[in-house]
């Protein structure tokens, strides 16, 4: 029998009671430039587990934010908290706040269903659904519905041009998705998500499942993204960050460490675990 | 023919002279395969030891060769022994084996009216009902839905009769009344059998398509609600599709048990075996409800004072068999079906849960569906 | 406002015309679908679960007033008191469980641990899901011919608990291979190896490692199997006999005929003439419902606890 | 989304209240019997009301049973099957033979069919049948080693839907012969109220159908399409009792068990009764046969004594609504006796 946790009451944004791991729970992340999200004070709970401890972090407009850590520091966590997908999990308990704009994705009004096409998702597993290439390119758009046979047509074409999957799919596009490689089925997840213009692209180790040439393709095409989309990527792969991002944040055990431009984490880190954690000494 | 002939002329030489020919005769290849098939790589310590295991595996399979070989063994006396056309069994509308006539033409229509309109009214419920156990409960309605499940599926189908007699019949009979006008329809027949089956079939096809919603990865449901799908969205273009192929055989195997259940349909479909379960007609409202009859209650009804050696006798056994075709065909459709999902049901099971008959049905389902249900963690949704 | 705004930009960009009504409309509407399938459901899920308890009420409001010690524990020649048949009932379904369960579980270490995937797996597969097919009528009537009677080459144990146990041996056989095999392979292979690595051979694997690590599993299975045999009749009503004698019917003589409850409450309700008939087929009635009830509810209860104990008190999480 | 679930619940437990409620008042409704108009028009119903069957006529007259005494060298166990309609006396009478001689008699109802077949060859010392064991004999001489013991008197009675109880009390035979052949599907072409014929019949094969067809029907097979089957006599009441309009038959013990369910009708203004049987006007009754193999012998033997005796005939047999056939008169007796059948044998 599973351990069910009460669900939490809505808008109790008690403060999270810090344990002795939790020094840096104050650090506030910030940065220079635009910001296109930000979480306060955010803090996720799995029962009676405190997963992401009190972190309040800004994400920059159309640049690529890494998120790395060790496996189990929360750095997941972190980003399904930013389209709420904690929703769908039994027992998640969310408090703080997310902001998107100036507007709370936590709020009691917010529409969930509008938030997740303004924010979108790549997951670790490419996770495309049981049917033709086409339908799932054009799923978010069908879901959203108004769009007619060659609107459809069309967005899908420009997404897959996007996720520069068109020239291996175009002559099959009505074949099942699911007889793509694994690099091409996480570029297709890519382009699902594109097709629906998303403000906010996550993405949750979006290569961890595939091989080097596949993720080399995935790391281009962030590259080319994050000139219309504000990105958002947790890796556990240093070299990635490195490569990808503009920003990096380090988390440890559910606290944001330290977040700052990349050259500078990665050059200077300010904190002795983040430089641990970089130089290879645990993780 | 008696069993004891079927097994010592037939089944027993055959087996004997294939393998043993192929050993003999089959040269040093064919004695390789054969011996490493026995052995399968296990020391003959081991092989010994695992005499028992087998023995019973052997005994499960001759389970089956026994009940199979003993009713077909039987069932072909209607048209060797009592010199019935097989054309006249099969499209014969007269059932009256006192009189010499076995036309069993309504009864095979009547079978598969009485399932068919279970499994129509039952199947959409089910389906309901799996999607709101996986994707809609709380945990504590979740827990809550599989006892009520297997209760649902626990029932005695004597008491699924009594219960029929006493409520639905007369339910029936009013609507159908009420709608139409004129006293036409006692409310035995089709509607009642199929309503009562419909409910006892649901455990079966329940469990079978939770079991296939469930054994979906959460990257789907995850996938399209970040594509801001809303929950029904992601049901109906999303869940229902790729779970297809197990929530059919659900229904196939629902199907089987419509097909096999007996008292309950002796109770409430009126059971005479030579009229078309609906009769369409000139008049408003252009078809009549008959009663009418089932394979399965029409052997149960004739085999109590049935003579062995009559043709009623033999008649009973070629029913039977038809019936055992039918529920081996579903279960070969079911395993094909299953065979073709695109998510594999929790296991690495070749196919979905079994079963088909009476209260076994369901039960089988039930049971396992409970197993396995235990085994696995809480889906989320 | 500025949600909408943006909402707008996008629906602009994808079809450059203005939409912003239309998308919210689309949104809202497909927001109430939602809801009103949601709603749906649960009124689905509520009306079964109503129809149940008003089943259940039913048939106990019907046949209560007869329920007492004496009448589920004793046995008159008037024949208006059950103790026979609630001795019968779980007399044939111990003795069939008895025979059944090693053959399973037997059959369930051969497919599980022994046997390579392949055709000898899918021939005993296949054997064990159409045998689970087999209409129980039809099982009954086999059952009748085969180990009652003794003509057609019949083994003649005559109208019998044997006869009956042995024709519900066939038909729950599938379903226990297929709990037995569920039980061993919710055992985890680090057992498995565990043992092979302290030198034990395979059978003492099996026996000395799974089977006792399989109990727990097998015993709800077992349990939720047994409730639904007590129901069964159709396959019984050939094989048992329609009454149980009167004296000596305690006695554990397998071949004695022996009607179980489901069996007794058709006959009562078929030809019962006996002074009362119909009222002790309601009581009978409820007698099955109140044992369902408590296989299904209590001792399924009972098992969660076992399997816990056997599991050394571990609950599973959810995510996270 | 969690605001949604609380919504849920609540809205669930008010959805849940409202379904049962509904539900319950729906099948409540059901239950009733649907009213089929109040038209009647019962004029010209000479024969329909000219006699009728009370509860009391069918209704047992003795509520006790026998006791039956040790007899000597009698031990082991009896093994009786067949017609389920005689078997409910075996049951009794044998319960009480075990408790005195410590015997251990089973009585399993399969079927007139069953217990012929079983008795003929071995599988049990006493088989029970309906009919004479002659009729159902398949091959010529199939049964000739059957010892007949005429040990009861098994009356039927017509049934209908309680909706008719003051209104049809009675047919004719050929009535029911027309109500049974389908050329009569409205009681008010036989002068009753305006209300369509439900006919109920047993299959082709009961026993008691082979009763009510020779004796009731003369001997024709009828065929009608609007008739319901049930596989039994409670199936039968059932169903009569569900139906307005309905007419089956069912045996006098069984019928008297629903005395406010269904009502009881007279065939030819003469009644179930041993005084209507006895002066050969009612005919729709049937002799219950337990065969031995060969002349009885032994426990069985004594068994069937027990079960001729005092004590059995003038209690149990009377408690379960079954008539002495002893009490019958020859006339009687040979009317419902096949030509050719050997006679009985007495203990």
């Amino acid at each position: 029998m599973a351990l069910q946790p009460e669900i939490a009451r809505e808008g109790s944004r008690e403060r999270a009671i810090l344990g002795p791991d939790t020094v840096n729970s104050q650090y506030i992340a910030r940065i220079d430039g635009a910001v296109k999200m930000k979480t306060v004070e955010l803090n996720v709970y799995y029962g009676s587990n405190h997963a992401i401890k009190n972190v309040s972090l800004e994400i920059p407009e159309k640049q690529v934010t890494a998120l790395m850590g060790p496996s189990g520091c929360g750095k997941s966590t972190f980003l399904r908290a930013l389209n709420r997908m904690h929703d769908l999990t039994p027992g998640a308990r969310v408090t703080g706040s997310v902001l998107l704009g100036d507007e709370d994705i936590y709020a009691p009004k917010e529409d969930v269903v509008h938030l997740r096409q303004r924010v979108g998702m790549v997951f670790q597993r490419p996770n495309p659904f049981p049917r033709s290439i086409f339908e799932n390119v054009s799923y978010g758009l069908r879901v959203q519905g108004g769009y007619n046979a060659s609107q459809m047509r069309e967005t899908v074409e420009q997404s897959l041009r996007s996720a520069a999957l068109w020239d291996e799919v175009k002559d099959r596009l009505n074949q099942s998705a699911l007889g793509l490689s694994g690099g091409q089925q996480q570029r297709l997840c890519i382009a699902r998500a594109l097709a629906v213009s998303p403000e906010v692209l996550l993405m949750d180790e979006p290569c961890s499942a595939l091989d080097p040439i596949a993720t080399l393709k995935i790391e281009e095409l962030i590259e080319q993204l994050k000139q219309q989309y504000t990105i958002a990527i947790v890796t556990h792969n240093l070299q990635q960050a490195a490569r990808v991002s503009q920003y990096t944040g380090f988390f440890l055990t559910g606290n944001l460490i330290e977040y700052a431009p990349t050259q500078q984490i990665f050059s200077r880190p300010q904190d002795q675990r983040t430089e641990d954690f970089i130089t290879g000494r645990f993780g | 023919m008696n069993l004891l002939q079927i097994f010592t002329e037939i089944v027993v030489p055959l087996v004997v002279i294939t393998v043993g020919g192929l050993y003999l005769l089959g040269g040093p290849t064919w004695r390789q395969r054969i011996r490493q098939y026995l052995t399968m790589g296990y020391s003959r310590a081991e092989l010994i030891r695992m005499i028992p295991f087998a023995l019973c595996a052997v005994i499960v399979i001759l389970a089956l060769l026994v009940v199979v070989l003993f009713v077909g063994g039987n069932a072909f006396q209607t048209f060797t022994r009592d010199h019935v056309s097989l054309i006249a069994f099969f499209t014969g509308k007269v059932w009256y084996p006192d009189n010499g006539q076995v036309g069993a033409l309504y009864l095979i229509v009547g079978t598969l009216t009485v399932t068919v309109l279970a499994v129509v009214i039952s199947t959409p419920i089910s389906v309901a009902l799996a999607v709101f156990v996986t994707e809609v409960a709380p945990p504590w309605a979740r827990q809550f839905m599989q006892p009520v499940l297997e209760l649902f599926a626990g029932i005695p189908s004597i008491v699924y009769g009594l219960l029929g007699i006493e409520l639905v019949v007369p339910l029936v009979s009013y609507a159908y009344n009420y709608l139409v006008g004129a006293f036409l329809y006692a409310g035995f027949g089709v509607i009642a059998a199929g309503l009562v089956l419909a409910i006892m079939i649901l455990p079966t096809i329940t469990s079978i398509s939770i079991d296939a919603l469930a054994a979906l990865p959460q990257g789907l449901r995850e996938a399209s609600l970040a594509l801001g799908a809303t929950r029904w969205q992601t049901i109906r273009r999303t869940l229902l599709p790729a779970s297809s192929s197990g929530i059919f055989t659900g229904v196939i195997l629902g199907t089987g048990r419509a097909v096999g259940e007996t008292l309950a349909v002796a109770f409430l479909v009126g059971s005479n075996p030579n009229n078309l379960p609906i009769q369409f007609t000139n008049t408003f409202p252009y078809f009549n409800l008959q009663p009418a009859s089932t394979i399965t209650v029409q052997i149960f009804e004739d085999f109590k004072e049935a003579t062995p050696g009559s043709l009623n006798f033999d008649a009973i056994w070629t029913l039977s068999f038809v019936l055992l075709l039918i529920s081996f065909l579903l279960v070969a459709a079911s395993r094909y079906v299953a065979s073709r999902g695109a998510y594999k049901a929790t296991n690495q099971r070749p196919s979905g849960r079994r079963r088909s008959s009476e209260t076994g049905v369901a039960s089988s389902t039930a049971a396992a569906a409970a197993v396995t249900a235990s085994a696995l963690p809480a889906s989320n949704s | 406002m500025e949600a909408i705004a943006k909402d707008v930009s996008v629906a602009e960009r994808r079809t450059g015309q203005p939409q912003i009504d239309a998308r919210a409309a689309r949104r809202a509407r497909a927001r109430l679908a939602d809801r009103i399938v949601t709603y749906t459901l649960w009124s689905i899920a509520l009306a079964l679960t109503g129809l149940l308890i008003y089943f259940i009420f039913y048939i106990i409001q019907q046949g209560a007033s007869l329920i007492n010690w004496q009448f589920v524990t004793q046995s008159n020649e008037a024949g208006n008191l059950v103790g026979p048949e609630v001795f019968n009932t779980f007399y044939i379904l111990i003795l069939s469980l008895l025979i059944c369960v090693p053959l399973g579980m037997g059959c369930a270490i051969y497919l599980v641990e022994y046997a390579r995937q392949g055709a000898v797996t899918t021939v005993i597969r296949f054997a064990t899901e159409t045998l689970a097919g087999v209409p129980s009528i039809i099982l009954g009537l086999f059952g009748f011919i085969f180990f009652a009677s003794s003509i057609n080459g019949g083994l003649g144990f005559g109208v019998s608990r044997l006869a009956g146990a042995l024709t519900l041996v066939i038909l729950n056989l599938p379903l226990l291979v297929r709990v037995s095999e569920d039980a061993l392979r919710s055992v985890p292979d680090e057992l498995r190896e565990a043992s092979a690595a302290l030198g034990a051979n395979k059978f003492q694997t099996v026996t000395r490692v799974l089977i006792p690590a399989a109990i727990p599993a097998l015993t709800t299975g077992v349990i939720l199997t047994a409730g639904k045999m007590i129901g069964e009749t159709a396959a019984l009503l050939y094989t048992t006999g329609g009454n149980s004698p009167v004296t000596g019917w305690f006695s554990l003589n397998p071949f004695l005929p022996g009607d179980t409850l489901a069996v007794h409450l058709y006959e009562l309700r078929a030809e019962g003439i006996v002074a009362n008939a119909q009222q002790i087929a309601n009581s009978t009635a409820t007698l099955l419902i109140i044992l369902l009830l408590v296989f299904n509810l209590g001792l399924r209860y009972l098992a969660g606890l076992l399997n816990r104990w056997f599991a050394g008190g571990t609950s599973r999480t959810s995510r996270g | 989304m969690l605001d949604r679930f609380n919504a849920i619940r609540s809205t669930g437990a008010k959805a849940f209240l409202g379904l049962v409620i509904a539900s319950s008042v729906i099948l409540v409704a059901a239950c009733g019997n649907p009213t089929t108009g109040g038209n009647s028009s019962e004029s010209g119903a000479s024969t329909l009301l000219s006699c009728s069957v009370s509860a009391n006529d069918i209704a047992p007259t003795v509520t006790s049973s026998g006791t039956a005494t040790k007899v000597p060298g009698v031990s082991g166990k009896i093994n009786v099957d067949g017609s389920s309609a005689l078997a409910p006396l075996f049951t009794k009478a044998g319960a009480e033979f075990d408790a005195a001689n410590g015997t251990t008699t089973t009585v399993t109802p399969n079927g007139s069919g069953t217990g012929l077949k079983d008795v003929e060859s071995g599988a049990v010392n006493i088989g029970l049948s309906d009919v004479f064991a002659q009729t159902k004999a398949t091959t010529p001489g199939q049964y000739k080693d059957l010892v007949d013991h005429q040990v009861a008197v098994v009356a039927f009675t017509l049934i209908v839907n309680n909706d008719l109880k003051g209104r049809v009390s009675n047919l004719t035979k050929a009535d029911i012969q027309k109500i049974y052949f389908g050329q009569v599907t409205n009681w008010s072409q036989l002068g009753g109220p305006n209300e369509l014929i439900t006919v109920v019949n047993r299959p082709t094969t009961s026993g008691t159908r082979a009763t009510f067809k020779q004796y009731v029907l003369d001997g024709q097979n009828e065929h009608n399409s609007g008739a319901i089957t049930q596989d039994n006599t409670g199936a039968v009441v059932a169903a009569v009792k569900a139906t307005p309009g309905a007419i089956g038959y069912a045996s006098i013990g069984f019928a008297a068990q629903y005395p406010n369910d269904v009502t009881p009708i007279c065939i030819d203004g003469a009644k179930p009764t041993a005084t209507d049987i006895n002066s050969g006007k009612y005919v729709f009754w049937g002799i219950e046969h337990a065969y031995t193999k060969g002349p009885a012998t032994g426990a069985a033997k004594a068994l069937l004594q027990y079960v001729e005796s005092d004590q059995v005939q003038n209690n149990d047999l009377l408690a379960l609504s079954y008539l002495q056939a002893k009490n019958l008169s020859a006339a009687a007796i040979s009317s419902h006796t096949p030509a050719g059948a050997p006679t009985p044998e007495a203990l």
